[in-house]
C-alpha cells in the first residue's frame, strides 16, 4: 500500500503545481500545457487509486480520461488557432 | 476527523453559491452558462456524497467477495441522469447565445437590454 | 520473487513520482512557455512510464496489466503529439522564447 | 392486463414517441397532422382517465412492473386528472387552430422540429401531472422546460432570443433548486416516492435539513411557476413567443409547477414539519397578494396586448396561490377551479390575439383600433373570454372568483383583507380589459393592413380553423360558467384528497 | 487516508471554480472548466461512483468542453468588466450559504453506514439485483430496469437538446439552407500538420472500439449507453478536428445522423411498447422471454443500445451544428 500512497502524494503535489500554472497563465498556451499535464496526472491518479482500492477492473476509467484529455487539448488548440487565423485575415 | 465528515456538504454549498453568484453578477452570457454548469455540478456533488459508505466499494458486485459492502447505487443513477440533463441545457443555451450574437452583435446582457430599449 | 517485484515496484513508483513532481516544479518555476514545455514534456513521459510499469509489475499477468499496457501505449502516443501541437501552435502565433534573439532576416515565407 | 389499466403510461408514451417520428417527417403538413393527431389522442386518454378516476379513485401504475418505492410509480388522482385535461386540451385546441399562425412565424423546414418540440413539451407536462416520484418530476420538468425554451425561441422577433436565455437560466436555477431539495429529503429518508416520503419523514427527528429542503423546493418551484417576485422571465417569454405557443403555455406551464409545489407541500411536508402550515401560509399568502396587486397594476399601464395579458397571468397565479394558502377544502377547491377556468380564459384570449396578429401584424393598443369592424367574430370572442377573465357572472371566471371570495371570508379578518384585494384587482381587470375592448370597438378608424394576409384577401377575417378554435373556447367559458359542476366537483375531490394529508 | 484524498480534490475544485468566475478571457474559463470537470470526476471516483466518474469525464470534460469551444468560436472571447449588481449578489449568496451551512450539522456524516439512504430502498437493490436481473453492475440494473422510465426521460432530454440546437442553428444537409458542400473544406489549423494527423487518425478507430467495449461491457463494469455514446461522439469529433468539418459531415451524412437521433429514442420506447403488447407494464422487460431474468437482461441490452445510438448521434449533430456555422 505504501508505494501507492507515495506515488499518489507526488501526483497530488504535481496537480497543485499544474493548477497554479493554469490559473496564472500568462498565455493561453501555458494554460493548455498545464491543463494537459493536469489531465494526464488525473489519469495516473485514477490508475493508482484503482490499485489502492483493489478494484483493478476500474482501469478503463484511466484510459478514458487519457483519451478525453487528448481530444480536449487538440480541440482547444484547433479552435483557438482558427480564431487567431481569422483575426489575422480580418486585420489585413 | 469527525468534523471532516461534513466537508463535502460545505464544498457543495460553496460551489452552489459560486455558481449562483456568477449567474447573477456576470453580464456575459457565456459566463452565465459556465456559472450554471458549476451550479449544477454542485448538486451532483451533494448526491454522490450520499452514496459513500464506510468500507464500501463501487456497486459492481464481485462474485468472489462475500460480505463485501457496496456503495448506494441510487444516487449514482440519479446523477447520471442529471449530468445528461446538464449538458443538454448547456448545449441549448449555447445555441441561443450564438443566435443572440448573430442578432445583436454582443453577448453582454446589459448591452442587449439597451439595444432592446432603443427599439 | 515477490519481494524483488515489490522492491522494483517501489523503486518505479517512487522514481516515477519524483519525475512527475520535478515536471510539476518545472512547469511552475521555469521562465517561459518553451522551457516549461520542455520540463513538462520530458518528465511527464518518463514519470508516467515508470508509474505505470510499477503498477504492471504489481498486476502480474492479468487483464489489468493489459489495460495498463494500453494506457502506456496511448499516453506515449498522445503526450508527445499534444506537446508538439502545442509548441507548433505557440510558435505560429508569434510567441517567442525569452532571452533568445530570433534571426529577423529570414526569408519572407518562413516568417510567421 | 387490460387496455384501460395501461392508460396512465399511454398518456405519456403517445406524445413522447410521436416526437421522434414527427422530426423525421418532411414537410410541415404531415408534421402538423401527426402532432395534432397525437395531441387529440392524448386528450381522449385524459378524458378516459378522468372518468375512471371519478369512478375508481386514485389510479396507480408501476413502471417496469416494479412496485414503489423501488420502481417509479405513476399516480393519477383528481388533481392530476384536472391538470391532464387542461394540458392536453390546451395543446389540442392550440394545434388544431394554430397552424396558419405558426406557419407565419417560422420557415417550412423548421416546422417538423418545432412540432416535435411541442410534442415533447406536452409529454413533459403530462408526465409531471401523473408522476408519483420526486425525481421523476425533475426529469419531466426538464423535458418540458427544454422543449418550452425551443417553443419560445421560435418567435419571429429577435427579442425572443434574450427572452429565451432568461427563461432558460431562471428555469434551470429553479429546477436545480428543486433537485437540491429532493436531495435533502432523500438524504433524510432514503426514498424518492412521494407517498413513501410522507411515511418515512415522520420518523426523522432532525428537522433542519428538512426545513432547508422545504425552502429549496418552494423557491425552485415558485421560480418555475412565476410566483411574484420570481416572475421576471414570464412577461418577455410570453410576449415574444409565437402567439399560439403563448396560448398553450399560458394555459398550463405555470400551473403544472404550482401543482408540484402544492403536492409536495401537502403530501410530504405538512404532516411532518411542526408549524409548517403557518410558515407556508405566512410565506405564500403575502406573495400571492403582492403578486395580485403588482401584476394587476402593471397590466393596467401596459400598451402591448401580450405583455398586458402576461402581467395579468402573474396576478392570476396570485389568485391560485392565495386560495391554496388558506389550506382548507374551500380554498383549495377555489384554487383548482381557478386553474381550470383561468386556462380557459387566458388560452382563449391569446388565441384571439393570434387572430388579430394575423390581420394587423402588431399587437400594440394602436394596432387594433377599430378592428371590431373588420373582425366582428374574433372581437366578440375577445369580449366573452375577457369577461371570463374579469369574472362577470355567467362566465367560468365568475365561478372561481366567487369560490375564492367565499373561501377568503371564512378565514376571518385577514381573509376579508384578501377578499378586498381580490375585488380590487378584479376592478383593475375590468379596466384593462375594457381598455382593449374600447379600442377594438370605438377606436379610431382602422388603417388598412400593411400586408394583406391571404385570409384577408379571401374575404375571411381569420383562418376558419382559428375562428372555430376561438369560439369553441369562448363557448366553453360560457358553458362552464352556467354548468360549473364538472370542474368544481373534480376540484373538490382533489382538495379533499390533499387536505386529508394534513395532521 | 482516502478521506483526505477527497478533501484535497474538493479544495482544488473550489479554487478552480473561483478561477473560472474570475477569468476574463473566456478561453481560459473554458480550459479551467475542463480541469473542473476532471477534478469532479476524480472526486466521484474516490467516492465509489465509477459510472458517474466515467460519465462526468466523457460528457463534462470531453464533450461539453468541445461544445463550449465550438460556441466560443462564434462569439467574442472576452467578457467586459462590470461591477453592476456584484454587492447585492454577494450579500444574497453569503446569507443563503450561511443558512444552509448551519443546517448541514444535522446531516449524516460522509460514509456513515447508519444514514437513512443506506437503510431503505438501496439495500433492496443490492440484494435483489443478483436474483431478479443477475448482472453485476447494480447501477446499470437500476438505470435500465428499476428506474428505466427516468432513463427514457433522459434520452428524450438529450433528443430535445438536439432538436433545439438544430432548430436554432440548422445542420448543413439536413435542416436549413446550407449543404455540406458549402462548409469550407480542410481550412483548419490541425490538418496542415503531419504528426497530429497521423497519430489522430491512428487513434480514431481504437477510440471507437473502446466506445463499443464501454457500451457492451456496461452490465459487468463501469459503462453503458451514455458513456459509450459520448466517447463515440468524441472519436468522430477528433476526426473532424484533424480532417476538417466537411470530411466529417461526409463520413456520416447529416440526414443519417438525424434518423439515428430519432431511432435511438424510438428503439427505447419501442421496447416499452413491446412489453406492453406482450402483456406487461411499460418497460417490464421480464415478459420479453419465458425466463424473466433473461428477459430483463435482453431488455437492458436493447435499451442501452438505444441510449448509445441516441446520445452519440445527438452530441455529434450538436457539434456539427456549431462547427459548420459561420465558416
Amino acid at each position: 500500500m505504501g508505494m501507492y500512497y507515495a506515488a499518489s502524494v507526488a501526483i497530488f503535489l504535481t496537480m497543485i503545481l499544474a493548477l497554479i500554472r493554469a490559473l496564472m497563465g500568462p498565455t493561453v498556451y501555458d494554460r493548455v500545457l498545464a491543463a494537459n499535464m493536469f489531465g494526464t496526472k488525473t489519469a495516473l491518479l485514477l490508475a493508482v487509486v484503482a490499485f489502492l482500492y483493489g478494484r483493478q477492473d476500474f482501469l478503463d476509467l484511466a484510459l478514458a480520461y487519457a483519451l478525453i484529455n487528448f481530444i480536449g487539448v487538440l480541440a482547444i488548440l484547433h479552435f483557438f488557432q482558427n480564431r487567431r487565423d481569422d483575426a489575422r485575415q480580418d486585420g489585413q | 476527523m469527525e468534523i471532516l465528515g461534513l466537508y463535502n456538504y460545505w464544498v457543495f454549498i460553496v460551489l452552489l453559491m459560486i455558481g449562483l453568484y456568477t449567474v447573477m453578477a456576470k453580464p456575459n452570457l457565456m459566463k452565465k452558462l459556465l456559472g450554471l454548469s458549476i451550479f449544477q455540478a454542485a448538486v451532483f456533488l451533494l448526491y454522490i456524497t450520499l452514496d459513500k459508505i464506510e468500507g464500501g466499494t463501487a456497486p459492481i458486485i464481485q462474485a468472489d467477495a462475500i460480505g463485501q459492502i457496496y456503495a448506494n447505487p441510487l444516487p449514482q443513477v440519479l446523477i447520471l441522469t442529471a449530468i445528461v440533463v446538464g449538458i443538454s441545457t448547456l448545449a441549448l443555451g449555447l445555441a441561443v447565445v450564438v443566435r443572440i450574437h448573430e442578432a445583436y452583435g454582443t453577448i453582454e446582457d446589459d448591452q442587449i437590454q439597451q439595444a432592446d430599449l432603443r427599439e | 520473487m515477490a519481494p524483488l517485484l515489490d522492491g522494483l515496484s517501489w523503486f518505479l513508483l517512487v522514481g516515477g513520482g519524483l519525475f512527475v513532481l520535478i515536471g510539476g516544479i518545472g512547469i511552475l518555476r521555469l521562465p517561459d512557455l518553451y522551457t516549461r514545455m520542455h520540463a513538462a514534456g520530458l518528465t511527464d513521459t518518463m514519470g508516467t512510464l515508470m508509474i505505470l510499469l510499477g503498477l504492471i509489475l504489481q498486476a502480474g499477468l492479468t487483464l489489468a496489466a493489459l489495460k495498463l499496457a494500453a494506457i502506456v501505449v496511448f499516453l506515449m502516443l498522445t503526450g508527445p503529439t499534444a506537446t508538439y501541437a502545442l509548441a507548433n501552435a505557440a510558435m505560429l502565433s508569434g510567441l517567442r522564447p525569452k532571452n533568445v534573439e530570433m534571426p529577423s532576416d529570414l526569408p519572407e515565407d518562413m516568417q510567421f | 392486463m387490460s387496455f384501460s389499466s395501461q392508460l396512465p403510461a399511454l398518456q405519456i408514451v403517445v406524445p413522447l414517441l410521436t416526437a421522434p417520428i414527427v422530426m423525421l417527417l418532411r414537410g410541415s403538413s404531415l408534421a402538423w397532422c401527426a402532432a395534432t393527431a397525437a395531441s387529440v389522442m392524448a386528450l381522449c386518454i385524459a378524458i378516459a382517465l378522468t372518468l375512471s378516476v371519478q369512478e375508481l379513485g386514485v389510479l396507480s401504475y408501476a413502471m417496469g412492473g416494479w412496485q414503489a418505492p423501488f420502481g417509479i410509480e405513476l399516480r393519477v388522482d383528481a388533481l392530476s386528472a384536472l391538470l391532464l385535461l387542461v394540458t392536453t386540451g390546451a395543446s389540442s385546441v392550440a394545434l388544431l387552430s394554430g397552424r396558419s399562425s405558426l406557419a407565419r412565424d417560422m420557415t417550412e423546414g423548421q416546422q417538423p422540429l418545432f412540432y416535435a418540440a411541442w410534442m415533447i413539451a406536452l409529454a413533459g407536462l403530462s408526465g409531471i401531472a401523473v408522476a408519483g416520484d420526486a425525481f421523476n418530476v425533475f426529469v419531466f420538468m426538464e423535458i418540458s422546460s427544454l422543449a418550452g425554451y425551443i417553443l419560445v425561441a421560435a418567435g419571429p422577433d429577435r427579442r425572443a432570443l434574450p427572452a429565451t436565455i432568461k427563461y432558460l437560466i431562471m428555469g434551470t436555477i429553479g429546477a436545480t433548486f428543486y433537485l437540491v431539495g429532493v436531495g435533502q429529503v432523500y438524504m433524510m429518508t432514503g426514498t424518492l416516492n412521494f407517498a413513501d416520503m410522507e411515511v418515512r419523514l415522520a420518523e426523522v427527528t432532525a428537522q433542519k435539513p428538512i426545513l432547508v429542503a422545504a425552502g429549496f423546493i418552494t423557491v425552485g418551484l415558485a421560480l418555475k411557476a412565476a410566483v411574484f417576485p420570481l416572475h421576471m422571465w414570464l412577461p418577455n417569454a410570453y410576449r415574444y413567443a409565437p402567439h399560439i405557443v403563448t396560448a398553450f403555455m399560458a394555459a398550463c406551464t405555470t400551473k403544472v409547477a404550482l401543482y408540484v409545489l402544492l403536492r409536495f407541500d401537502f403530501v410530504v411536508f405538512q404532516g411532518n414539519l411542526s408549524g409548517h402550515m403557518d410558515q407556508y401560509a405566512g410565506f405564500l399568502a403575502p406573495l400571492a397578494i403582492l403578486g395580485i396587486l403588482v401584476g394587476s397594476a402593471v397590466a393596467v399601464t401596459e400598451h402591448h396586448l401580450k405583455r398586458l395579458l402576461a402581467y395579468s397571468s402573474v396576478a392570476q397565479i396570485g389568485y391560485i396561490l392565495l386560495g391554496a394558502s388558506f389550506g382548507d377544502i374551500a380554498g383549495l377547491t377555489a384554487a383548482f377551479t381557478h386553474m381550470f377556468n383561468h386556462a380557459l380564459a387566458k388560452g382563449g384570449l391569446f388565441l384571439v390575439l393570434a387572430a388579430f396578429a394575423l390581420q394587423v401584424g402588431g399587437l400594440r393598443m394602436l394596432d387594433i383600433a377599430g378592428l371590431a369592424k373588420r373582425m366582428p367574430l374574433a372581437a366578440a370572442a375577445f369580449l366573452v373570454t375577457g369577461a371570463s377573465l374579469v369574472g362577470i357572472p355567467g362566465t367560468a371566471g365568475f365561478i372561481s372568483k366567487w369560490l375564492l371570495l367565499s373561501a377568503a371570508i371564512q378565514q376571518g379578518a385577514l381573509g376579508v383583507l384578501a377578499a378586498v384585494v381580490v375585488v380590487l384587482s378584479s376592478l383593475a381587470a375590468v379596466y384593462y380589459i375594457w381598455k382593449v375592448v374600447e379600442q377594438l370597438y370605438f377606436g379610431g378608424p382602422a388603417e388598412s393592413p400593411a400586408t394583406p394576409t391571404p385570409a384577408a384577401s379571401a374575404g375571411l377575417e381569420a383562418p376558419p380553423m382559428l375562428l372555430l378554435g376561438i369560439w369553441g373556447v369562448a363557448l366553453a367559458n360560457i358553458y362552464f360558467g352556467l354548468f360549473p359542476g364538472f370542474p368544481v366537483g373534480l376540484s373538490e375531490s382533489a382538495a379533499t384528497e390533499l387536505v386529508s394529508h394534513l395532521p | 487516508m482516502t478521506v483526505l484524498f477527497g478533501i484535497f480534490l474538493l479544495t482544488l475544485l473550489v479554487v478552480t471554480a473561483i478561477g473560472i468566475v474570475r477569468a476574463e478571457n473566456l478561453f481560459t474559463a473554458v480550459i479551467l472548466g475542463g480541469i473542473f470537470s476532471l477534478l469532479m470526476a476524480a472526486n466521484f471516483f474516490v467516492l465509489d461512483a465509477v459510472d458517474v466518474a466515467l460519465t462526468e469525464a466523457a460528457v463534462g470534460a470531453g464533450v461539453s468542453t468541445v461544445l463550449l469551444l465550438g460556441a466560443l468560436a462564434l462569439v467574442p472571447d472576452r467578457e467586459e468588466r462590470s461591477a453592476r449588481g456584484r454587492r447585492l449578489a454577494l450579500a444574497i449568496i453569503t446569507l443563503t450559504g450561511l443558512t444552509i451551512g448551519y443546517a448541514t450539522f444535522d446531516n449524516p456524516h460522509l460514509g456513515d453506514p447508519d444514514a437513512p439512504v443506506h437503510q431503505h430502498v438501496a439495500p433492496w437493490y443490492l440484494e435483489q439485483t443478483p436474483i431478479l436481473i443477475d448482472i453485476p453492475n447494480v447501477v446499470t440494473a437500476v438505470l435500465g430496469s428499476y428506474r428505466g422510465y427516468d432513463t427514457l426521460g433522459e434520452v428524450i432530454v438529450v433528443l430535445t437538446a438536439g432538436i433545439g440546437v438544430l432548430f436554432l442553428l440548422g445542420l448543413p444537409g439536413a435542416f436549413g439552407d446550407r449543404k455540406p458542400e458549402d462548409v469550407a473544406a480542410g481550412k483548419t489549423y490541425l490538418n496542415h500538420h503531419l504528426v497530429p494527423q497521423v497519430v489522430g487518425l491512428l487513434l480514431v478507430p481504437f477510440i471507437m472500439l473502446f466506445a463499443l467495449y464501454v457500451q457492451f461491457h456496461g452490465e459487468y463494469g463501469p459503462g453503458g449507453g451514455f458513456q459509450a455514446g459520448a466517447i463515440f461522439a468524441a472519436a468522430i469529433i477528433l476526426f473532424a478536428l484533424i480532417q476538417g468539418e466537411r470530411e466529417a459531415l461526409n463520413l456520416i451524412p447529416p440526414r443519417v445522423l438525424v434518423v439515428l437521433m430519432a431511432s435511438g429514442a424510438l428503439l427505447y420506447g419501442g421496447v416499452g411498447v413491446l412489453t406492453m403488447l406482450l402483456g406487461g407494464n411499460f418497460l417490464e422487460y421480464g415478459v420479453l422471454s419465458s425466463n424473466p431474468v433473461q428477459g430483463q437482461q435482453w431488455g437492458i441490452i436493447l435499451i442501452e443500445l438505444g441510449v448509445g445510438v441516441s446520445v452519440a448521434s445527438v452530441l455529434l449533430a450538436i457539434y456539427h451544428a456549431f462547427a459548420a456555422r459561420g465558416r
